[in-house]
Formats: C-alpha cells, structure tokens, sequence
C-alpha cells in the first residue's frame, strides 16, 4: 500500500483539521465512520479556572469564531445563576438582539456553504454578500463583525446608542428582499429538493437517543428550543415560533435554518422597537460560593455552561459543552448506507462548528485512500448535474 | 406530570440511594447518589421520565472526584443533576500519599499516585454518553466500566500516560513549552 | 520559412491568444459571481512566477515520465496551432490527411496529464488520472464524429485547406442545420477535453488543483498551465475553421475572426458558470448517449446534402 | 529586482493553514474571496494542493495535534515561499498561552515573515498585511 500522505489541502478555504472524517466504503456505500476530534482542543476549561469570572468570558468567546456569542450568552447565565442575580431589563433586550443577530449570520454562513457542496457557487457567493450587510449591523451595534465582547456576568458591557436604532433597522429591512430571493432560489428549486430529500435521515428515537439538540434535533420531529422550553432575556416577551419538521433529512435541516432567520429577523425588529431605557448592568460584585448552569439556544442548538465557585473571582470549575459536542455522533446513524457523492452535504447538515467535512479521506475495505475531500465535494455537485438533468430542469 | 410529582417519584423510587436532596430553585435540582446506583437512576430519568442526557461534569473537588449528569426535563423546564462523589484514598498514614497537599510525586503518575477511580459507564444505555465519558476518562482520570471504545479522544497521542491535565496537582511536563510571550 | 511558422505563429501568437482566452474566462466567472476579476496580464504573470519556483519531485515519482508529460503537451499543442494557422493563412500548403493528424494531436495534452498523474505517485494524483482516462474515451467518438460532418460538405477531402476553400465558397458550414448540430456537439466536446467545468471531474482546475496535478509545482506546472490556455486558444480556433469558415484577411477583416473566437470562449465560459460539476460515470452516459446520436444525425442530416 | 520576484509578489497563490483555531480567522480570510473584497484583483488565488502555494496563511494557536502536521507541510511547499501568521493566536497564541496543548507558538515552529494581528483581524486588515509582506520582500530584494 503506497504511504499515505495526510491529505492537508483543502478544497474549500475552510478551517480544516487532518483526518477529521475517515469513511470506510465499499464501492459507492459508506459503511462505517471514524470521527477523530481534538485538532482543535485548547484546553478551555483549564484556562478559565485561572481566570477570573470577568476575563473568562473573553475566552469562552473565542471558543468558536461563527457563533461568537452564545459561549459568554450561557457562561453569564450561568454565573448569574450561581449568585441568583436578575439582570436588568435593557440589558436582557440587547443580549436577545446580539444572539438573534449572530444566529442569522451563522445560518447565511452555512447555507452558502451548502450551496457550495451541492455545487451552486453562485448561492455561495450571494449567501455571504447578504452576510456581509449582517455583520454591518453587529458592527454598528457592537464595534466588531464577530467576537462581540459584549456580555459580562451581570448585564451587558456596552449600551445601544438611540441614534443606531433607526440605521439598524433600515439595515435590516433591506435583507428581508434578498433573503426572499435566497429562499426561493434554495427551497424551491426542484434539483435542490431531489438532491437534499431523504438523504442523512435522523429518525426521532436517534434524535432522542443521541440527545440530538438544535435544528439538527428539531429537523426529526422533537421540539426542543431553550428559548421556547426555559425562556431567558426578553425572548417570552416576543411573538415567535418554533420551526420543527417530521422527516428529519437534509432539506429539513435546510429549511429549519432558512425560516428560523425569519423568525430572528421578527425578534430583532421587535427588540430593537421596544428598547426599555435603564440599567444595563447589574454590577456584580460578590460571587457567593455554590454551582450554577447556564443554557443559551445557539445556532447550531443548545450550547450548556456549569460554573462552580468556591467565594472567591475564580471558578473552581468551568464545564463547557458545545452543541455540535451532542450533534456529530449522529452521523454514525446518519451517514452510514449513504452513497459516498451524498456524504458531503450529509455532513454539513448538521452544521459543525468547525465546518471541515471537506477534511475527510475515504478509504476502501483494504484501507487504501481512495478520495480525499475535494473529490467527495465534486461527486455531491455532480450527483446535482445528474438531477438536474433527469428533472429536465 | 407537574414538577412536584417528577421529584416525589424520583424520591420514591431511589428513597436509599439519595445522599443529599438540594432542590435550588424552580429550574435546578442537586442529587447526590451513590455511586453504585447511577446506572438505575440515569434509566429511570432516560427512559420512564423521557429526559435528555444533557451532558456529564467532571471535577476535582479536593478531597474527591466528582461527577455530575445533568439531565433536562424540557416539558417542566427543569435541569436535574445527578451527583456522584469517588472519594480519593485518603491515606492519613504514609506520608507519601498527602491527599491535597503540594505533591512531590514525578510528574508522570499525574494524579496522586496515579488514583484512577471506576464507576459504571452509561454508554451502553444511550449513546450520548459515549463521548463525554472518553473526554473526562482522558482530561481527569476516571474509568468507565463497560464503555464500548474507551480511545483517547482530545488528547494528542505523545500526551504521557496518567497525566491528567484537569486535576488540580496538575502541573507543566513538558520542558520545551515557553510561556512567556517572550517580548 | 516553416520554421518561421512553428516558431512565431505556432507558439508565440498562440500562446499569446491562449493567454487573452484565459484572462476572458477568468474575467466573465468572476464578473458573474459580482466579483472584479483578475488585471488583464495576471495569466502571463502567473506563468512568469511559476517557471521561477523551485521544481520538487515527489519520492514516489517515475522522475522521467513525471518532466516528460508536461513537454509532450506543450510540443503538441504547438504542433497543432502550426496546422492550423498555415491552413488558416495559406489553404494551399495543406497535405493529405492532416485533419486526422491534427485530431491526433489535440488528444496528447490529455494524455500528458493522464502520463503526469501516473507518474507523480500520489494516489489522488492516479486517481483524477484514471478519470481522465474516462473522460477521453467518453468525448473522442462524438468529436470525430462531429468534424466529418465538415468532411462530407467539403465533398469528402481529409484537407484542412480544401475544407477552409470549400467554406469561403458555398459558406460556412454552420449555417446549415447538420452543421449547426455538428458545431453544438463539437462545442460539448471542447468543454470536456479542455476540462472546463461541468466536465473538469478529472483535473478540476480553478479552486481544487487536485487531480493529476495536485504533485506539480514551479516550471512543470507552468508548462501545463500554458498547454491548457492555449488549447483555450486552439481548440475554438480549430472550431472556426472547421465551421465558421476560418479567420483570413480575405473573408472580411481579421476583426471578424476575433469577434467569432470571443464568442466561443464566451460561450465556453457561460457553460461552465451555470452549471455544476458532472460526475465521471455521468459524464460517459451523457457523452455515449444524447451527444453521440446528436453527431450520427448530423452525420446523417449532411450525407442527404441538407 | 529580478523577474521573477515581481511575477511572484503580483501572483501570490495563497494557501490557508489552521492550527486549532477557533475558525474566526479562517472565515476573515474566506471573506477576502466573497464579492466585497475580492482578492482575485490582485492576482490572489486559493491554492488548492500544497505544492502550488506561494504564500502560507496560517491560523491558530498551533497545538500539539498540528504542530507535527505544520512542520511536514512547510517541507512541502516549493521555495520561495513566505509564511503570513494571521490572528492573534497564530502571533503568540493569544489567550492561550498557557493551555496545556498549545505549548510553543507557531513562528517557534516554522519561520514567519508577517504578522497581521487582531482577533479577528478585518478582512482589510489582512489584504493590509499581505500588501505589507510584498513591500517587505521588494525592500529585501534592494
């Protein structure tokens, strides 16, 4: 067997691990996966216990750079809970809008790179030029396009100033046309739906048994959304609703995400209105000894913050787990007795937080490499040409 | 079924093996059970109560190890958490073995004296479980009987055997890391 | 005065209008994609820095073959664009047969990446080569089939200069419906031996330079880099005068030529911007199935005179 | 300055290493192909297969995992190549500088030619960078 180099290059400019995803295959069915995690370990937790509660929400931030917001969201939560601390009103609203804000970004992220593996370049790039007007907005309401810096255990570092309000909001209304434009060119199109429908299907009782959580849990059918199940900031004080689907298969994944940025969109809007003057900082100042949990819904579902503290600035102990932490052993279900050209979109159904379903290398039943990433990215977009053809599309 | 009646069946069912009942406020509950009973209690919760497995906590308490399950009860809005305590041999008598104190054992037995406490996995139950229990079994040293594929998963591969990076007497092994920023 | 041909027409003026073809293609994908697009010199400037990197060889490579194939590409392709320009200029100077050793030719630049991803060891490298390998048996029969129909018109003559006079009188042979069908067909089968996507599954070219390529670097890629832009050039070239009635000073102005070759990297480009990447068993179905028949019923369509 | 110098600095073909970063640095850098800053005007391509690059973008705080895997690709790539740290993490490991998986920084590991800082640095602030590193290269040809 020839030495096998690690295939590094990438296809796609992606954040990319060695070996992420290694498919043992026979002929065109994937039959079993290894997943092996841990390029990107950091030791987090170690560090946050020589931090104090202050700092640490700055490392918690830069646990991952899409969705930049939720780790300190559910970190301050969980600070706030150890010491049973009400944060003020203000502050709940802008925490809800910096979330709703990320949660779109995150999900225009992943549906141009969707586009991308499915072979629409032109979905890629049109997904991440809507980005871009997104990010303006973080940046009018926080100083930076991600990595915010904007939530402290007790409220909120930075206020929203009365004059952005009305800029942000023409901003945003500006997005809602072509977001319509990108639904209809993703949900609509025939090839698309033939290419996504019954692929990389989590049935309910996996869903549960995996304790799935986010659109990837809520795409089979099981209706778990911390902020519908244990609301938080100012999300019971808005009209919105849960996206759940039933057949749990790729273009639900797909759909969930498109419709769930309406349903920020709504959130935003409506915070952004009805800001209530105040605090914005409930100025914590003792940390009582005791545990606390905090849970924020992030984009890619529901990330979870164990904060214990022995009385003085310091956790003793910082547990932190990310939601694709529960998601990415479902692929053992979903991905196995999938055709290989399907694998790709498979594995980015779920979203994982440091995309690099590109870094996978398949091997055949003798071990022997047989594609690395960027063949696995052409045979998807090929299987979409093969569609589109039979469609007559 | 209302809160109150989750709690009192939990109560009734596992009335032994409770250690400790801390019933923090309307979203929290603390219970401390023996170790020997977590696999019982986490089926109970998983499979009667249809709770999710929400993730489990490892940690260095001084004296003892100690771990928590967290389950949530999305329909009543309620985060209960399992704990278990695997106390560490407290040999008051050889001096060696100082419990807490600053250690003086090599680096490479890690733990003090290389004290890797067992318990029960609940990978065989449901399959959340399998990760987070190779991520502390790695990170903190603690053995799960009966775990499927108990393989390294964070750690890099010349990462010392028993050397726990998250317990408390951890201390730096490698003598070619700089930690300065050197400016 | 032959050598004066190959040297100036056959490499510098084609490389030349292979370079433009490239920068036109380069420009209208990302025109297409709201993007500005590369400065206008950027192909030439791309191959100056290649031939300046240092040239590694990896240890699993058949060292001879590994520097062998980009050369066979390029002397072909310079070969081919000699033919075609002498026959352009001087329908005269053509000899017997050398349509078929122009089609001869135009299929070594595929063999030389098949030979280089063979030769390289790396198993993606073999992999994207055995692709190619595909990719040829599934475009050549439609392509040769297509250009007999040039053949029939210009009343059964292998020579390129008869075809091109036979063109300047009864017109170009694309006006007629088999020559239209004809020319469709030939198109595909350009898109697919220049590896332009849909068909790029064996070298895809612009993000992923995997394939056989994936082990080259520095001149030995620069070499293929140029083959492949002047086969940009050549292949729609070869096209004009087949079915457009070539680019002479007499048909009208020189200006004309150019406007046609345009045309036809323009249309390359668009196919290759609106559609997705084509999987190689796909490919083959497609190329065997509807592009075959379509050729056999121009074939037919030109038989019966139409 | 020789030929092909110049040719080199108007054709850099980037390729993006991460080394266990938290993917903020990688998506700025996928921001500087999206249609607003289009690094394609420079003559910028992505370099798919390591052999092609030219400019080694790397990412992260190199932690133990990819450190051996870092080494092994700069053997890789064709000289003259040059190595742009981008992000905070990839200068000095950032917030990480005492974690225990991220033992040396990453110019420790293989030589570094720019350092474009910020967490994450603005996709301006990278093509910034990258115009800084070709104005280095024409002064050290001098």
């Amino acid at each position: 067997m020839p030495r096998t180099i690690v295939p590094i290059g990438p296809y796609h400019p992606l954040q990319e691990e060695p070996e992420f995803f290694s498919l043992t295959v026979e002929g065109e069915k994937v039959v079993a996966i290894d997943v092996h995690v841990g390029y990107n370990h950091r030791g987090i937790e170690k560090l946050s216990e020589a931090k104090t509660f202050d700092q640490s929400t700055f490392v918690v931030e830069r646990i991952c750079g899409i969705c930049s917001t939720s780790h300190p969201f559910a970190f301050c939560q969980a600070v706030e809970d150890v010491g049973g601390v009400e944060v003020p009103e203000r502050a709940k609203y802008i925490r809800t809008i910096i979330g709703e804000g990320e949660r779109i970004h995150s999900h225009l992220l992943w549906l141009g790179l969707a586009g991308h593996f499915l072979g629409y370049n032109t979905v890629f790039m049109w997904a991440w030029k809507l980005r871009e007007e997104i990010l303006d907005v973080m940046e009018i309401l926080s100083g930076n396009r991600n990595n915010y810096g904007m939530f402290r255990p007790g409220g909120v570092r930075r206020d929203i100033k009365p004059e952005d309000i009305p800029v942000v909001l023409k901003k945003i209304d500006s997005i809602v046309p072509t977001l319509d434009m990108l639904r209809k060119a993703v949900m609509d199109d025939p090839v698309l739906q033939a290419r996504t429908k019954g692929i990389g299907i989590l049935s309910k009782e996996e869903a549960l048994q995996y304790s799935a959580v986010g659109p990837t849990a809520r795409a089979s059918g099981v209706a778990r959304d911390v902020r519908k199940d244990s609301p938080y900031a100012a999300y019971d004080q808005v009209a919105w609703d849960m996206i759940v689907t039933q057949n749990g298969d790729v273009f639900d994944k797909l759909v969930i995400r498109v419709l769930e940025m309406y349903e920020s969109v709504k959130i935003l809007k409506h915070c952004l209105t009805r800001l209530p003057p105040g605090e914005i900082d409930a100025k914590l100042k003792i940390i009582p000894p005791g545990e606390g949990i905090g849970t924020h819904e992030a984009p890619r579902g529901e990330t979870f913050h164990y904060v214990r503290s022995d009385g003085t600035n310091r956790p003793v102990r910082h547990k932190v787990r990310a939601p694709t932490f529960m998601n990415l052993p479902t692929y053992k279900s979903t991905i196995v007795g999938e055709t290989l050209s399907d694998a790709t979109i498979i594995l980015a159904a779920i979203d994982p937080c440091y995309c690099c379903t590109e870094r996978l290398a398949v091997r055949n039943t003798q071990g022997t490499k047989l594609f690395n990433g960027e063949d696995l990215v052409r045979l998807s977009q090929e299987k979409t040409e093969r569609l589109r053809k039979d469609m007559g599309a | 079924m209302t809160r109150e009646d989750v709690l009192k069946d939990f109560k009734g069912k596992f009335a032994g093996d409770i250690l400790e009942f801390t019933d923090k406020s309307p979203q929290r509950v603390y219970v401390e059970i023996k170790p020997g009973s977590i696999k019982k209690a986490a089926l109970f919760l998983f499979k009667d109560l249809g709770a999710r497995f929400n993730i489990a906590t490892g940690l260095d308490a001084r004296r003892h190890l100690e771990i928590l399950y967290h389950f949530t009860l999305e329909d009543i809005n309620l985060l209960l958490s399992l704990r278990v305590k695997l106390p560490k041999p407290f040999k008051t008598s050889s001096p060696a073995a100082t419990g807490g104190g600053p250690m003086d054992s090599p680096p490479t037995t890690g733990g003090n004296d290389g004290f890797v406490p067992e318990i029960d996995s609940l990978a065989p139950l449901f399959e959340a479980a399998n990760w987070v229990e190779r991520e502390i079994h790695e990170l903190l040293g603690i053995n799960f009987r009966g775990h499927p594929d108990m393989r390294k998963l964070l750690l890099s591969d010349d990462w010392p055997e028993g050397v726990y990076p998250l317990r408390r007497d951890y201390k730096e092994w490698d003598p070619k890391a700089i930690r300065d920023r050197g400016v | 005065m032959n050598l004066f041909y190959l040297v100036v027409y056959g490499f510098f003026l084609t490389a030349a209008l292979g370079l433009f073809a490239s920068w036109v293609d380069r420009k209208v994908t990302a025109r297409v994609q709201y993007r500005v697009g590369p400065p206008l010199l950027q192909p030439l400037i791309d191959l100056v820095k290649l031939l300046g990197k240092e040239n590694l060889v990896p240890a699993g490579a058949s060292r001879a073959i590994f520097f062998a194939a980009p050369v066979a590409g390029l002397a072909s392709v310079i070969l081919v664009s000699t033919f075609l320009w002498l026959n352009n200029f001087d329908p005269s100077r053509t000899f017997g047969g050398d349509l078929i050793v122009v089609l001869y030719l135009l299929a070594i630049p595929s063999i030389s990446i098949m030979m280089g991803g063979f030769a390289s060891g790396n198993p993606y490298a073999s992999l994207g080569a055995s692709r190619e390998m595909k990719a040829i048996l599934s475009y050549e029969l439609p392509f040769i089939l297509a250009v007999l129909v040039p053949v029939i018109k210009a009343s059964h003559s292998l020579r390129l200069g008869e075809i091109v006079q036979a063109q300047m009188q009864r017109g170009a042979v694309a006006a007629s419906p088999s020559g239209l069908l004809a020319l469709a067909v030939a198109i595909l089968c350009v898109q697919a031996k220049l590896g332009l996507v849909p068909f790029d599954m064996a070298e895809a070219e612009s993000e992923i330079v995997s394939g056989p390529l994936v082990e080259y670097s520095g001149p030995a890629l620069a070499l293929y880099r140029l083959t492949k832009n002047m086969l940009l050039f050549v292949l729609p070239f070869f096209l004009i005068i087949l079915f457009l009635g070539g680019v002479q000073r007499g048909s009208g102005p020189v200006f004309f030529g150019v406007l046609k070759l345009i045309g036809l990297v323009a249309v390359l480009t668009v196919i290759r911007n609106t559609n997705p990447r084509v999987r190689i068993d796909q490919a083959v179905r497609f190329f065997w199935g509807p592009v075959t028949a379509g050729a056999i019923l121009a074939v037919a369509l030109a038989l019966f005179g139409k | 300055m020789s030929v092909k110098l110049t040719a080199l600095l108007k054709s850099p073909w980037v390729f993006h290493l991460s080394t266990g970063s938290c993917n903020n640095c990688d998506i700025e850098i996928l921001d500087c192909l999206t249609p607003r800053f289009d690094i394609e005007r420079f003559g910028m391509l992505l370099a798919g297969s390591i052999r092609h690059a030219d400019v080694l973008l790397v990412t992260g705080s190199a932690n133990r995992k990819s450190m051996e895997r870092v080494k092994r690709l700069y053997e890789q790539v064709p000289k003259p190549c040059l190595v742009v740290a981008i992000g905070e993490c990839a200068l000095s490991r950032g917030m990480f500088i005492n974690s225990y998986n991220c033992p040396v920084p990453v110019d420790k590991i293989i030589p570094v030619d720019v350092y474009i800082p910020g967490c994450p640095p603005r996709p301006e602030a990278i093509i910034a960078g990258i115009v800084k590193l070709i104005g280095k290269v024409k002064a050290q040809a001098q």
